[in-house]
């Protein structure tokens, strides 16, 4: 096996998978060999993407170039498809294929649960393009091809989250989670455009060339250097795809899709994609040190922001959601302080546990037919498989070691606390909610009594709709506030039937890297962040990977400690009231937290209501009315009532005819003698 | 006294002209539109006959022209009093401030 | 040319042209269409008498003939038929005003500029013009409008035959 | 006088002695059919004569001596292309109004023909007229048949439109006469030829008299070519005369007025102090008449009337070429005349059938007529774009000489007011169309049209198509013989 | 394969079909359809045959397949056909959806036999536009289409309780006669002044020395071209008669008529005046900006199907005027792509549309809701169309339009922004619309309808292909259409 088939197959297996779903099965009934077709392709690209791996590790450098084809050519303007393969991307190839891979497996049962009508083979197909496309974009060796992928993605994401199309909420979440992202991507395809006008290349590694740097640092306008504004708008597409403040509203009301494509999609690949695009265009980056800051500081913030409003939510997959975001946060705050090889350490470790966490949310989901937690709860008895796997990826995911999460987590608090100790303040701060929410959720779902899954959730929803109308507006409104209903297919609750193996199969083996991935980069043996540099970043990037600080992993580790001690005073051992803690200030954090800041009420307000309803494009089309039309209408009214005039003027009188002649005769006579 | 020459026949000719437009552009009795026409054409012929007399080698030509005019002038008479016979057999009157069915 | 001659010539041309002018304003404003037609026959009397002034007397015949006769006795025979509508007058107000000046503007600016003109006058002019030389004319060198202008009486006859005749008869639809 | 010269007339003479033959006919018979059939006969002669002496001059570009009658008419190919243009026409008309004649003109069928063929005959001498008396009596020959025919009806709106034309006519041609007269008592001679050099050594001191003989021909040809605001009698007259006779009108009698305007205004008046006199007279009357005629259109119920200012719009074209006094702008004249004649033709055949076949004027009554007789709406709707002068019709490529000879002679602002023009006759032209395509018909039965009609349409509109496509044969015939203009 | 006379053969066959269509039996409307795709796919037959044979002999002369004849020689006037690279992809183009409109129209059962026969002329018309290389010819066949649109708008449109379609088709009419009335002005200028209107010998005459300012000519003749892509402020006829037209007549105005403007720009006022537009392109670029902007922006507040992808198409045919305004060889290029992908999405759209319309018989969006659940091949074909306009990669509007801001981006950075912001904008409608009408829950009043049946799917499927095709393969495309781009680069690259 050559290289560059190894790479055709990982790029191309998913991408004959789909186009074998599409032309060749009937859209439904034939859900199982689709389901099939997926998974054994997954694996396919699974076992090429390990093959790239030895022979990354074989290669000089940790680079191959097996493909490069000339997609376009029009004057100076060339526009190819390639394949570079280096340690970053043999990375992501193998987060990218095992995660699929084991959600694949997932799905076929889970799916087959959530649709009674067997005609799911969409599902499937829209997944396989999805792999196809994610892994387009890793393998990329230039930043057309990696766009051209990148809105591929985001058309899956659009299609799956959008996948229950007939349920309102999940129509208006697809669009918005494609808008928003959409909106990021202006500043990428600008970011493009600056780029290539300034080096006349899209290919990586021509753009790392001196030469290009120097171009781009040369011009310049509004007071920044082009360089600056490049990175500035790869940043901003990143910021859309990996859900960063003020664009992560998308990602939380993205959890309308079917569970594994939340575990797969909108936690472990596709919102990874904008870290992995900084990262990757991090020697650019390196030069324009304000892009760099905002990165750190954008990162930062969403970090302990999106943390904040995982604290209230009660939707199990939301808080996944919020977690997602304030995690990528941490990966941006990571690349932003030059921290590489903490920030793509991290990515792997919460690819896996977060992947686990979410199939084991669709598992509960599975069970109760609700992703609410206030109608779960002591489902630890009947999902006990589940419960133990979801335990030990939360606590990765809070930093307690010796797990993965503990290990990225704490290179990129060190990284942090060097760059800026505000950063450091709010990654702080990060750790103990994280580490709060993550227990508050095992305690709500796991733990206590049963509280009636999804058919309490109707009754509840039913009187509320009875004692106010909010609530029935809230429900049809669904963004976000209404709880997961039973995604229409009305199977009861609670159906007593144990876990099903094909469902925890793979929570058991993501939990292995949730536990072991952390090993990869430890003090005793640095394997990962040697790989992952030593290719060409390495020499713009220098070294950057900081000595273990034990002080710092056991301040970590006891702040991770306390946001857990907090979790179970309230909600384990109740020794404080959720409702005090709620009520606390008046209820007003709590009420901003629920309300996610406001920020959807603020986007609703400024684009729907202000620019949609009165402003500006009501203006417009206003003005397109009655003014740009009316002109031409008004054009045709004048001429008409010329005539009309001049029709009175035609009397029919005949003296009035023979005045005419006669004045016209003077008239003509006058106007000569006046020019001579 | 200034000698009559050229000038004095055209401008008696203008004057007549002018009468004779008048004419034509305020009589309400369409026989008297008919006169006034004719006016104009005698206007003319003065202006034409003078031209024959003063100007070199045009005298012929001049009276020539006239009496075609003259032909000009019986035969649309004739035809314009056959209309207005037509028009008065329609009508009663040939009142041309009222023979507007044609307007617009 | 002697200056009794030439006095006798202003004296003639002034007092026909009055008579002309005159007459003609009758025409255009009495309110009797009758008593126009006959200040019409006047008109047209001085306008001959202008021609013989001119030293046109055979035109001179031909406008009594021509107009004098034929064509004021159509006008009466016209007159005759339309006789309720005889004493129509002028038009009313709103058409007189501008018509007046607009005559008058015409006249002055005729006049003006026949004033103005170096007319091609004296160089070789006839005093006198016999009329075989009309005739020479007329049947050489304008022998082809000569034979139109019958066509064009033709035209009239037959024109104003059809046109006075009651609509709708005709022989093989009797 | 010469015989050989009165060969030249042979097409004239043949018309007017078919004209006599026509009267003598309608008194001996009862079966009054056979009249347009005579006179058919003797136009399709008289057309043979035309195209024989055409053809002989068009072929033999360098025969300078041409047969005329001696200070009356000139026999050149100018004349000649005329003499076809009327006679073909005029043959036309005839075709196209056999049937309204025999229904709507009894009692006066065979003096319809005959002064159809009269003054058909008058308007080619006055085409062919090389001085002024003879132009003067071939027009108010062609005028008094006119205003007679306009009356023919012999109904209220017949008889005022005949009152009308004649009144008016009447006015307007002694204002003609009167500028003639100016020019006559400046040079001394009424011979165009005579006239041009005259009028160039008398200028500077008289330039007075000149404008003023300038501005009163302007007004009398104005009036005859329906120009502003000289155009007032046009609507009245077209809508109240018997069709056959408006379509007589807006083809025939426009032609003839254009062949002789050229003759003066390019021969008489051409000479470069005196045309700059009437020139931007003529490019600024250009402009308002199609203007008006367009705009006054807007607004018309009447498709007769409507085709009067259509007719008043059409004239604004053709005048804008009429203001370049060279043998291009002569040629474009004649060329657009040519287009219009075989355009407007066929639109009258297609109105008389229509308007007949439906007992009403009014455009709106014309829905359906394309289910009903889907020939007749197409022909007429060919008609209609060679007005607007959308390609490939013959009106398209009138448009683009007319307006191209004056942007060569820097004429842009009024090509710019003409094009304009064009839109806003889209209007009310297709309105017509969607009047007889859009709407929906009350009766199914197939309007009837006549052989003779139904030939004329045909013939017309394959012209007028043709025109649209291969127009190089005649506007090279009409540059020939523009050339032939001294 | 190439016949001879074969453009005059593949430019007259549609007319010569109207022809025979007028000769049948005026009510065997079968017959008339049968007759009319017979034709449609003879023509496209031999549009096609030129593929090969231009991409074979390409390189040779500029213009392929030449016919060149005098036609009216007194005037400087000829015949004279031929096709480059940019006007090869047109022409096939508009064989296909000339095809594929007559499939689009199977249901016409109301005078039929006219209906065709005005299909077809208007086929001959939009490709004569393609193919003439005389201005007098090409203007000829530009105005050849007014009469056949008007009609088929004002007789077969939307009835006025749900349209407007005779002032809608007036108002095409008479907007388009106002633009071609100062393309007539400018080429009298051009050909009067030189004495020919070959557009070959034109644009290698010095036009600067014409007496007449070359600035003037070129706008006279640019504004009809703006009208008819349209440009803002003269594109409201759009809407108007894409809403009122029927189905197969908005397919083949979105997809082929909008062109003839682009077309006309880059053949006639590029080619023949670098000079002015290289010194109006900021102007243009301008243009370009706010119709793309503008349109995108009134696009979002439209509630007719129709309306709303009228609007859209003022919208993206802004990305063409960018691009031309431009003037590199990428950004002409991607201009010319635009033109024909924009040709294929808009159809699909409007076919799309058109099915729904005929079996739900309304187009407000408001009422549409749940499409999808009964008419899930008709909301793919809406989807793809959809997202292929809103510029996703691996569907032929993204390369097209990342070819033109990749162009201009160094030329007009503010303006390509203002474009590129119109991605956005596009995003927002399409999504916006699919979310409405195909998505969510399906009403009860919708249960009846049915998806497409088999002859209506074809022209989706066929339109659906194609656009895969040019947005995975490009270069089948471009490398085509930088034929005919390269020479008006190139003249444009000599002034800079």
């Amino acid at each position: 096996m050559t290289v560059e088939l190894a790479a055709w197959l990982v790029f191309g297996a998913p991408l004959v998978s789909f186009l074998a779903i599409v032309f060749g099965t009937r859209p439904s009934g034939q859900h199982i060999l689709s389901g099939r077709l997926t998974a054994l392709a997954m694996l396919v690209a699974w076992f090429a993407s390990l093959y790239l791996l030895t022979q990354v590790l074989a290669a000089p450098g940790f680079e191959l170039h097996p493909i490069s084809y000339r997609w376009l050519e029009v004057g100076s303007l060339h526009l190819e498809f390639g394949f570079a393969i280096d340690s970053l991307t043999v990375t992501m190839l193998l987060v990218v294929t095992t995660v699929s891979f084991l959600v694949q497996v997932y799905s076929m049962e889970y799916m087959a649960n959530e649709n009674q009508d067997k005609s799911y083979s969409r599902y499937y197909a829209n997944m396989s393009l999805f792999t196809a496309s994610m892994l387009g974009l890793v393998l990329a060796d230039n930043l057309f091809q990696v766009y051209f992928f990148w809105e591929l993605v985001g058309l899956c994401s659009y299609l799956l989250v959008g996948y229950w199309f007939m349920r309102p909420s999940a129509a208006a979440a697809a669009k918005k989670a494609f808008l928003v992202t959409r909106i990021g991507d202006v500043g990428f395809l600008l970011a493009l455009l600056v780029l290539f006008v300034h080096t006349g290349t899209f290919n990586i590694h021509e753009l790392f060339g001196h030469e290009a740097s120097d171009a781009l640092l040369k011009s310049g306008f509004l007071g920044m250097t082009a360089l600056s504004w490049a990175t500035l708008g790869i940043f901003m597409g990143a910021a859309g795809k990996s859900a960063q403040f003020p664009l992560h509203v998308w990602l939380p009301d993205a959890m309308e899709g079917p569970t594994p494509v939340s575990a797969l999609i909108h936690a472990a690949t596709m919102v990874a994609a904008g870290v992995y695009l900084v990262g990757r265009m991090l020697p650019l980056f390196h030069h324009a040190p304000d892009t760099m800051a905002v990165v750190a500081t954008i990162g930062g913030f969403t970090a302990i922001f999106a943390a904040s409003m995982g604290l209230v939510a009660s939707d199990i997959k939301r808080v996944m959601a919020y977690s997602t975001i304030s995690q990528l946060g941490y990966m941006m705050l990571a690349l932003g302080v030059g921290a590489y090889v903490a920030a793509f350490f991290h990515l792997l470790n919460h690819a896996f546990f977060k992947a686990l966490l979410f199939l084991g949310a669709g598992s509960v989901g599975h069970y109760t037919d609700t992703f609410n937690m206030r109608y779960m709860g002591g489902l630890q008895k009947v999902l006990p498989i589940t419960f133990w796997m979801v335990l030990i990826a939360s606590l990765s995911l809070a930093g307690i070691p010796p797990l993965s999460g503990f290990w990225s987590k704490d290179e990129i608090l060190g990284a942090a606390l060097q760059a800026s100790p505000l950063l450091f303040g709010m990654a702080l701060v990060t750790v103990f909610l994280t580490a709060f929410y993550v227990i508050r959720m095992l305690y709500l779902t796991f733990a206590g009594e049963y509280r009636g899954g999804a058919a309490a959730e109707r009754v509840a929803l039913a009187a509320a709709t009875v004692y106010s109308g909010a609530g029935a507006a809230q429900a049809g409104e669904g963004h976000g506030h209404g709880g997961h209903d039973t995604h229409g297919t009305g199977h009861g609750n609670g159906h007593g039937s144990h876990e099903v193996a094909i469902l925890f199969i793979p929570l058991v083996v993501l939990v292995v890297p949730s536990v072991l991935s952390g090993l990869l980069n430890t003090p005793m043996w640095d394997g990962l962040a040697k790989f992952l540099t030593t290719h060409t970043i390495e020499t713009t990037l220098g070294e950057h990977h900081l000595p273990f600080d034990p002080g710092l992993a056991a301040l970590s580790t006891f702040v991770a400690l306390a946001g857990i001690a907090l979790a179970h005073q309230v909600y384990g051992a109740q020794a404080i009231s959720a409702e005090r803690l709620g009520a606390m200030l008046g209820g007003w954090p709590y009420r901003i937290l629920q309300n996610k800041y406001g920020m959807d009420y603020l986007y609703e307000f400024l684009i729907v209501k202000l620019a949609f309803g009165q402003g500006l494009v009501a203006g417009l089309a206003l003005f397109d009315k009655y003014v740009v039309d009316a002109v031409v209408n008004g054009a045709g009214s004048v001429s008409r009532a010329a005539g009309g005039a001049l029709r009175t003027l035609q009397s029919g009188q005949l003296q009035g005819y023979g005045m005419a002649i006669v004045l016209g005769v003077l008239i003509i006579t006058a106007t000569m003698m006046i020019r001579s | 006294m200034i000698e009559i020459g050229l000038s004095h026949y055209m401008v008696l000719s203008a004057v007549l002209f002018s009468i004779g437009l008048y004419g034509v552009l305020s009589r309400r009795n369409a026989v008297g539109v008919l006169m006034s026409v004719e006016l104009l054409l005698n206007s003319v012929n003065i202006a034409l006959i003078a031209i024959g007399r003063y100007v070199g080698g045009a005298g012929a030509t001049g009276q020539v022209f006239a009496l075609f005019v003259i032909t000009v002038a019986a035969a649309e008479a004739s035809v314009a009093l056959a209309l207005l016979i037509a028009i008065y057999r329609d009508r009663g009157a040939v009142d041309v401030e009222s023979a507007t069915a044609l307007q617009g | 040319m002697p200056p009794s001659a030439d006095f006798g010539l202003t004296l003639s041309f002034y007092g026909l042209a009055t008579l002309t002018v005159v007459s003609a304003l009758m025409v255009v404003s009495l309110r009797n269409i009758f008593h126009a037609g006959l200040f019409l026959v006047l008109a047209f009397i001085g306008v001959a008498g202008i021609y013989l002034t001119l030293n046109a007397a055979f035109m001179a015949a031909v406008q009594v003939l021509v107009y004098g006769g034929a064509i004021a006795v159509m006008m009466l025979f016209a007159i005759f038929l339309t006789r309720n509508a005889m004493t129509q007058g002028n038009l009313s107000g709103r058409f007189q005003a501008p018509a007046m000046l607009a005559a008058l503007l015409i006249g002055v600016l005729f006049s003006y500029a026949f004033l103005m003109a170096n007319w091609a006058s004296g160089k070789g002019a006839a005093e006198y013009l016999p009329p075989e030389q009309v005739a020479d004319a007329l049947f050489n060198q304008f022998v082809f409008p000569f034979e139109l202008a019958s066509i064009m009486l033709l035209i009239a006859m037959i024109g104003a035959i059809v046109l006075a005749r009651t609509p709708g008869r005709e022989t093989e639809d009797a | 006088m010469d015989l050989l010269a009165l060969r030249e007339l042979l097409p004239e003479l043949i018309l007017i002695a078919t004209g006599l033959v026509v009267i003598l006919v309608d008194l001996v018979t009862n079966d009054k059919r056979v009249l347009p059939i005579v006179s058919a006969v003797g136009v399709l002669l008289s057309i043979v004569f035309t195209v024989t002496g055409l053809s002989a001059l068009l072929r033999s570009p360098f025969v300078v001596e041409v047969y005329s009658v001696p200070g009356a008419v000139s026999a050149d190919a100018l004349a000649y292309m005329f003499r076809l243009l009327l006679s073909a026409s005029t043959l036309a008309v005839i075709g196209a109004s056999s049937d309204y004649v025999q229904r709507r003109l009894i009692g006066a069928r065979g003096e319809f023909y005959a002064l159809l063929l009269f003054a058909a005959a008058a308007m080619m001498i006055l085409t062919a007229a090389t001085e002024l008396i003879t132009a003067y009596v071939a027009l108010e020959t062609s005028g008094i048949a006119l205003y007679a025919l306009s009356g023919f009806l012999r109904d209220r709106r017949s008889s005022e439109a005949g009152i009308k034309f004649l009144v008016l006519g009447g006015v307007s041609s002694a204002f003609l006469l009167y500028g003639m007269v100016i020019l006559f008592g400046l040079t001394g001679t009424t011979s165009y030829a005579g006239i041009a050099p005259a009028l160039h050594a008398a200028f500077r001191e008289n330039a007075l008299p000149i404008s003023l003989a300038v501005v009163l021909i302007v007004a009398g040809f104005g009036f005859k070519l329906a120009a502003f605001p000289f155009q007032m009698w046009v609507p009245d007259v077209y809508e109240g005369a018997p069709t056959p006779v408006t379509m007589f009108l807006s083809v025939v009698s426009k032609a003839a007025g254009f062949g002789v305007a050229l003759r003066i205004f390019h021969l008489a008046l051409g000479a470069p102090p005196v045309a700059l006199e009437w020139t931007y007279i003529f490019a600024a009357l250009a402009a308002l008449t199609m203007t008006l005629g367009n705009l006054a259109a807007l607004r018309q119920h009447n498709i007769k009337r409507l085709m009067g200012y259509s007719s008043v719009a059409q004239a604004g074209y053709l005048m804008a070429a009429l203001a370049v006094p060279n043998d291009t702008g002569t040629a474009a004249v004649t060329f657009f005349l040519i287009s219009y004649a075989v355009t407007n033709l066929a639109a009258f055949a297609a109105i008389i059938a229509l308007t007949e076949g439906l007992a009403s004027e009014a455009i709106s009554d014309l829905a359906g007529a394309a289910q009903r007789s889907p020939f007749l709406a197409f022909c007429f709707t060919i008609a209609l774009l060679s007005l607007t002068g959308i390609p490939p019709t013959a009106g398209f490529f009138a448009k683009l000489t007319v307006f191209g000879v004056a942007v060569n002679q820097g004429l842009l602002w009024l090509v710019l007011v003409g094009v304009v023009n064009s839109v806003i006759s889209a209007y009310y032209y297709m309105a017509i169309v969607k009047a007889m395509y859009v709407g929906s018909a009350k009766d199914e039965r197939t309007i009837p049209a006549g052989l003779a009609l139904t030939t004329v349409l045909v013939c017309t509109t394959a012209l007028t198509v043709l025109l649209g496509i291969a127009p190089d044969a005649v506007v090279s015939a009409a540059s020939t013989a523009a050339a032939w203009l001294p | 394969m190439v016949l001879p006379f074969h453009l005059t053969l593949l430019l007259f066959l549609p007319a010569a079909g109207a022809l025979v269509l007028a000769m049948l039996p005026a009510r065997d409307h079968r017959l008339a359809k049968q007759v009319a795709l017979f034709i449609t796919a003879l023509d496209l037959l031999l549009a096609l045959m030129l593929w090969p044979a231009y991409t074979q002999l390409a390189a040779a002369s500029r213009f392929a397949f030449e016919e060149q004849y005098a036609w009216i020689p007194t005037l400087g006037v000829g015949y004279h056909l031929g096709v480059d690279g940019l006007s090869l992809p047109l022409v096939v183009l508009t064989g296909l959806l000339g095809f594929l409109a007559v499939l689009v129209s199977w249901h016409i059962e109301h005078r039929a036999k006219l209906y065709f026969s005005l299909l077809l002329v208007l086929q001959t018309g939009v490709l004569g536009v393609f193919m003439s290389l005389d201005f007098v010819l090409f203007f000829l066949f530009w105005e050849l289409e007014l009469l056949p649109m008007y009609l088929l708008i004002s007789i077969w449109g939307s009835p006025p309780p749900v349209g407007r379609r005779e002032y809608s088709a007036m108002k095409f009419l008479i907007y388009t006669l106002f633009g071609s009335a100062f393309m007539l002005t400018g080429l009298l200028i051009l050909g009067f002044t030189t004495g020919t209107f070959d557009l070959v010998k034109l644009s290698s005459l010095p036009l600067q020395a014409i007496g007449v300012p070359t600035t003037l000519v070129f706008w006279l003749i640019f504004i009809a071209f703006a009208v008819k892509l349209p440009v803002f402020p003269l594109h409201t006829w759009l809407p108007d008669a894409h809403t009122d037209a029927p189905t197969a007549v908005s397919v083949l105005l979105a997809g082929v008529l909008l062109k003839m403007g682009g077309y006309g720009i880059l053949r006639i006022c590029i080619t023949l005046f670098p000079d002015v537009a290289y010194v109006w392109a900021p102007t243009l670029a301008l243009l370009a900006g706010v119709s793309v902007l503008y349109g995108g922006l009134v696009t979002l507040r439209q509630r007719d199907l129709k309306r709303l992808i009228a609007y859209s198409s003022v919208s993206h045919m802004g990305y063409v005027l960018l691009g031309v305004a431009a003037l590199g060889e990428a950004a002409l290029t991607g201009a010319a792509l635009q033109m024909v992908t924009h040709g294929t999405i808009t159809a699909l759209l409007f076919a799309a549309v058109g099915l729904i319309y005929d079996k739900a018989h309304t187009r407000q969006i408001p009422e549409l809701q749940g499409l999808m659940h009964r008419m899930p091949f008709i909301g793919l074909a809406f989807m793809i169309a959809g997202l292929a306009s809103l510029g996703l990669p691996g569907m032929s509007g993204f390369v097209a339009e990342f070819l033109v801001f990749t162009g201009s981006f160094g030329e007009f950075p503010m303006y390509t922004v203002m474009g590129v912001l119109g991605i956005v904008l596009s995003a927002g409608y399409i999504l916006w619309t699919a979310e409405r009408s195909f998505f969510r829950a399906l009403p009860h009043r919708w249960e009846h309808l049915q998806d497409a049946v088999a002859v209506e799917r074809i022209p989706l499927v066929v339109l659906m292909a194609t656009i895969f095709v040019i947005g995975l393969w490009p270069r089948l495309v471009t490398d085509v259409l930088k034929l005919g781009i390269a020479p008006i680069a190139e003249a444009v690259k000599r002034l800079g």
